[in-house]
């Protein structure tokens, strides 16, 4: 047993989004009018050896802090569940 | 004077750095790789141009990250001078050596082409050899240039002068179409608030010779070598005890 | 599973191919050992159609060193240096996934290029695509480009030039030819040939996974109904930094310094281990006993079948000497790549591989390798298709107003600027390119030396339908007027032989008329074929691709800064025509843009001709007279004059003002494509030397007119602001694709 | 009111993905042994004009089968909410 966590990194509000507004402007071209603002971030699966999930928790917020989100232009949270490790 | 030429993983143009520096320049140049510890004994590091660590995640992210960096962050303490070209730029902002960070270009390609800055600073260390509002004609060749800050920072990098170069045309006006990526306020390349790092995304070392690429890119490294054989004072504010990040 | 004459059918392989196998083993193969066999002898690896046709090419000469046989060529361009070059089809994963499937091409010929001991300095590329109204193709040419600029822009070799082409005959099956250029000491050529029994075979690089799997669909069904979808073989996803790391490595390991600990080098590229291990062990003419159980893998439970088969990328196979082990795999772990030893070299002549202690191939190596099967394929030329090529010009109109037709020309998807595409390509890294994309031929600066190699892929593919013999010297024509225009004499080709179904005769027929022209043109130029690549089945619904032999030319200048560009540098400079005008249109691309045409036979050649003009080019350029010089291609005379003016990257457009005394229809004069033709620009005074080499050349010469001013002037035919040439030429690609959508 | 579509692009599995084994690695030399694998992908947050939520979710499909997944490397997953229209 382990743990899978997803982490979502996304541009902060206000900073540019050049892909999401690229991405908007070929789903209209697509035919898809109903589409509003679109954003672009990433999504991460890690999976974490066993350890409490209070642990897990600290430990992701660190790799968030130091390496897998730039704080100066992104946000990110993440959602932590029981899975076989990896 | 004694130039050491950082190689990450995945770095590309370490080795023309060298070459415009030690063959062009006739300059001291010790090659340092990304597992080394010590700067010692330099007085210019460069982080060179390319893709550490194949720029995945974010560009520099994991480069910053390098043995070498944490002396790169002492030896900036210190006031030693430390240039960052493109991908040498990215690593520096991530590190936090300077501010602000480098997004994806505006049209979202990948772009390599000519491109014209205005120099906005020239009594810095990396510029002393141009003239206020000179027009230099360097290559650009990047996926990830477009400079963004939020605005408290953009105004304290006017303020405090450290915007020193900007994306203009031939004649030196900042304009839409002359902005290659979409940089805030046109940034080209910015300095620290003390003045000893610098960090742009036009490619000097690769505007050293007619036959490739042209000239102008010479007079960042002759204003550097000037700086160090003392033909412009340094300046010597002290050090904002910037927190180095990392346990 | 047990092994028939289906499970080989299924493997691609003929009941008669099968029949082989089983006699050359005496019994009835295991599934790796066909899955072995299958590959071994697909034509992608045997060679099996176009081997017998290939001998007839003149492969040798006083430069080279390496002809074909080894993972590239490799020609000696003096100063103790070599070049080793080669091109690459990827063309099936490219329409299949354009993005990866680009890039792992590039991937692919980088590979074969340091496997040799050479540093990669300069990247190419040719491609080709449907109609650029198809639905498909703004997507396509989109991730080929990009998957093309992360590669090689990542591994940090630039990539300098190269042609895009748009025809609706590559609708459904477009091309992407890779081509790649090296340096090496001219002494340190590193061949891939196991030898020494006993010695260890070591595997670096990516881990192995289920990567692009050959047999792939039969195994789903066959062995896997059971398991997941995860089980897949899957797209080959290209890893350009891993790459970086694998050529650093590789080519530390193959310095002066350390070289002692390496017997052979080779990539794994198709048909991966299998085909490295086997071609390995060919030339060296000796056995490797592998043990699949020792290779690094990527996730869990890969099969040995799925092992030999994989075509995982960034890998490499090696034979290093006895004791050697620890210091190779020292060199790699500083790169952070894993080595393992997964074999040995034998005297058994065999191919042995063993999985968790079972054997499960044991195969001679000969009929892997010489004794593949040869196939002599039955040729017939296709009936002509009833009058549909003959062309009547007195039926055709000529055009009202010469400036439209000119402007509509230049902005025409196979016409218009490429920029759009190389501004996405690093041309720079690296710091040697001196000519980048925008003239006729890349230049790039040999280390260390004077000289530059200057380099160029071309064909016609529209000639090559219509007379593939005369289309394919064709191509070997303008490649070299394309060097020769640099200032630079040709010294070699590679070729990328990119064809419909063999096992069409009329195909087949192609194939042979194309080998016979890149024989009989190479020959007249003195310049060996040493390297090239075969990709046949380029079909969709039995629809045959056209005929495309795309021929890479490498030249060499003694001098750098002899070099030449094509657009002009100074108002006042004579504008020169060298070559003669003929009354010609066929199959030109006026009369496809304009007239909707695509008729007409193909423009006249001969190869003395070239020959001359090409002498008395590069003759001229050694003594400094040419300021530019232009051949005329695609769009003829006066698309090359428009290029001439606009074409400069860094200067302002220039004009020039043309009279050309013609005799014949405008139309032909001004957009006819006939051959052996150049534009050059001299200083008035340099006309008098210019007009002695060219009578020594035996080449017709005459002034047609003087650059001048802003505007293109040509007779009272055509009087245009070169400006609006320029914006509608740059426009032209962007314009095409803005309608579509980017994914 | 609208919708609020959160789009989740993931490599295939058994799909190479060098950013996910990058991260890996550096996430290690970092000091975090406890991660496994690291898988990255794109997470997107769509807006979308007033419809119901079926034709919602159909339109949505098509949009990722279309445009944001690239079906041949990749797959796909997303979630709907109700959300003030943007
Ligand atoms: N796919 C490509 N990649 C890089 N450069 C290209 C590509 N396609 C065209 N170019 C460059 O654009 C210029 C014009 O191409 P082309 O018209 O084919 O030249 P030519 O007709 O002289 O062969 C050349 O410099 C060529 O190298
Ligand atoms: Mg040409």
């Amino acid at each position: 047993m382990g743990w899978l966590a997803r982490v979502f990194v996304t541009p902060k509000s206000g900073v540019l989004d050049p892909q999401g507004k690229a991405v908007q402007h070929s789903l209209h071209a697509l035919g898809f009018p109903e589409v509003g603002d679109v954003r672009i971030g990433k999504y991460l699966e890690v999976r974490l050896a066993d350890v409490s999930r209070e642990s897990a928790e600290v430990r992701l917020r660190e790799m968030c802090e130091r390496l897998l989100a730039n704080r100066v232009i992104e946000d990110y949270r993440f959602e932590i569940d029981a899975a076989p490790a990896g | 004077m004694r130039w050491g030429v950082i190689t990450f993983p995945g770095s590309n143009d370490d080795e023309q750095t060298s070459f415009v520096l030690s063959n062009l320049l006739g300059e001291t140049v010790v090659r340092l790789w990304h597992k080394d510890e010590s700067v010692d004994g330099l007085d210019c590091i460069v982080l060179p141009g390319g893709f550490s660590y194949g720029d995945y995640l974010r560009c520099g992210a994991v480069a910053r990250f390098s043995p070498i960096m944490r002396a790169v962050e002492r030896f900036a303490e210190r006031g030693g001078i430390v240039l960052g070209i493109c991908n040498g730029f990215q690593i520096l902002c991530e590190a936090g050596l300077l501010p602000g960070a480098l997004i994806r270009n505006r049209e979202l390609n990948f772009l390599c082409r000519r491109a014209h800055v205005r120099v906005e600073e020239a009594d810095t260390i990396f510029t002393n050899r141009c003239r206020r509002g000179d027009v230099l004609d360097l290559p650009v060749k990047h996926g990830e240039g477009c400079y963004v800050a939020d605005e408290a920072t953009l105004r304290s990098l006017e303020a405090g002068r450290q915007i020193v170069l900007r994306y203009t045309d031939a004649e030196g006006r900042v304009t839409p179409e002359a902005n290659p990526n979409g940089s805030l306020s046109a940034i080209a390349g910015i300095r620290n608030a003390r003045g000893n790092v610098f960090g742009l995304m036009p490619h000097p070392e690769h505007a050293c010779e007619w036959l490739v690429g042209g000239e102008d890119g010479r007079k960042f490294f002759l204003s550097i070598i000037a700086s160090v054989s003392g033909g412009v004072e340094m300046p010597s504010v002290p050090s904002s005890s910037k927190v180095l990040s990392g346990p | 599973m047990k092994v028939t004459v289906e499970t080989a059918l299924q493997h691609g392989l003929t009941a008669e191919e099968y029949e082989r196998i089983e006699e050359a083993l005496g019994r009835t193969p295991t599934l790796e050992e066909l899955g072995v066999f299958s590959v071994m002898w697909s034509e992608h690896c045997s060679y099996k159609s176009s081997r017998a046709y290939l001998r007839g090419l003149p492969t040798t000469g006083p430069r080279v060193l390496q002809g074909p046989g080894e993972n590239a060529g490799a020609i000696d361009v003096g100063d103790g240096l070599a070049v080793v070059f080669k091109i690459e089809s990827h063309n099936h994963p490219s329409f299949v996934e354009p993005f990866q499937g680009a890039a792992t091409g590039v991937g692919g010929i980088l590979r074969d290029i340091f496997t040799m001991g050479a540093r990669p300095i300069a990247n190419l590329n040719s491609l080709r695509f449907g109609s650029i109204d198809h639905p498909r193709t703004p997507f396509l040419l989109r991730g080929v480009v990009a998957g093309i600029g992360h590669y090689g822009n990542c591994i940090g070799v630039p990539t300098v030039g190269g042609e895009v082409s748009f025809d609706p005959g590559y609708d459904h099956n477009i091309l992407v030819n890779a081509f790649t250029l090296g340096v090496v000491r001219a002494d340190r050529i590193f061949r891939a040939r196991a030898t020494g029994v006993g010695n260890p075979v070591m595997y670096v690089g990516s881990r192995t996974g289920r990567d692009g799997i050959h047999g792939a669909s039969l195994l789903a069904s066959a062995e896997f109904d059971a398991e997941s979808e995860s089980k897949r073989p899957t797209v080959q996803v290209g890893d350009p930094f891993t790459e970086k790391l694998l050529l650093e490595a590789c080519l530390e390991l193959m310095s002066p310094e350390h070289s002692h600990h390496v017997v052979a080098i080779q990539d794994m590229g198709a048909a991966g281990l299998t085909s490295s291990s086997t071609e390995m062990a060919g030339r060296g003419g000796t056995g490797i006993d592998l043990d699949l159980s020792s290779v690094p893998l990527r996730e869990p439970n890969v099969t040995p079948y799925e092992i030999l088969l994989s075509e995982s990328q960034e890998r490499m196979l090696l034979v290093v000497h006895q004791g050697s082990e620890d210091a190779v795999t020292a060199i790699f772990a500083k790169w952070d790549l894993e080595a393992a030893v997964i074999g040995r070299v034998t005297d058994t002549k065999r191919l042995r591989c063993t999985f968790d202690g079972r054997v499960v191939v044991d195969i001679p190596i000969e009929p892997l390798t010489d004794d593949a099967p040869v196939y002599e394929r039955p040729a017939s030329e296709p009936q002509g298709s009833d009058d549909g090529g003959k062309l009547n010009l007195k039926e055709l109109p000529e055009p009202t107003d010469y400036n439209q037709t000119l402007v509509r020309l230049m902005e025409s998807p196979n016409l218009s600027s490429r920029e759009w595409v190389y501004r996405q390509y690093d041309s720079y890294v690296g710091g040697g390119t001196i000519v980048r994309p925008g003239s006729d031929a890349a230049i790039v600066r040999l280390p260390g030396t004077e000289k530059a190699v200057a380099m160029t892929v071309d064909c016609n593919s529209r000639l090559c339908l219509v007379d593939p013999y005369v289309g394919t010297v064709s191509a070997v024509a303008e490649a070299a007027r394309n060097l020769a225009a640099s200032g630079a004499e040709p010294i070699g080709v590679t070729n990328c032989l990119n064809f419909g179904s063999p096992e069409k005769p009329e195909v087949m027929w192609q194939f042979q008329q194309a080998i016979a022209g890149l024989r009989d043109a190479c020959l007249a130029f003195g310049t060996p074929v040493i390297s090239g690549n075969v990709s046949f089945y380029n079909e969709t619904e039995g629809r045959s691709i056209p005929p495309t032999p795309v021929i890479g030319m490498v030249g060499l200048l003694e001098d750098a800064s002899q070099h030449v560009t094509q657009w002009f540098k100074s108002e006042g400079d004579a504008v020169v025509l060298l070559g003669r005008n003929r009354e010609e249109l066929g199959s030109s691309e006026y009369l496809a843009v304009v007239h909707h045409q695509v008729r007409g036979g193909v423009p006249w050649i001969d190869l003395e001709v070239e020959r001359r003009l090409i002498r008395a080019v590069v003759a001229s350029a050694r003594e400094g007279l040419l300021r530019s010089a232009h051949d005329v291609s695609e769009g003829g005379l006066a698309v090359a004059l428009v290029e001439c003016c606009i074409t400069s990257e860094t200067t302002a457009p220039l004009g020039a003002r043309i009279e050309l005394e013609g005799g014949f229809r405008p139309d032909a004069l001004l957009f006819g494509e006939s051959h052996a033709r150049m534009i050059v620009s001299v200083r008035r005074r340099h006309l008098t030397r210019l007009r002695e080499i060219a009578r020594r050349e035996d080449v017709p010469i005459s002034v047609i007119g003087e650059v001048r001013g802003q505007r293109l002037e040509v007779g009272d035919l055509i009087g245009i602001d070169v400006a609006t040439l320029r914006d509608a030429w740059r426009g032209g690609l962007g314009k095409a694709l803005a309608g579509s959508t980017s994914a």
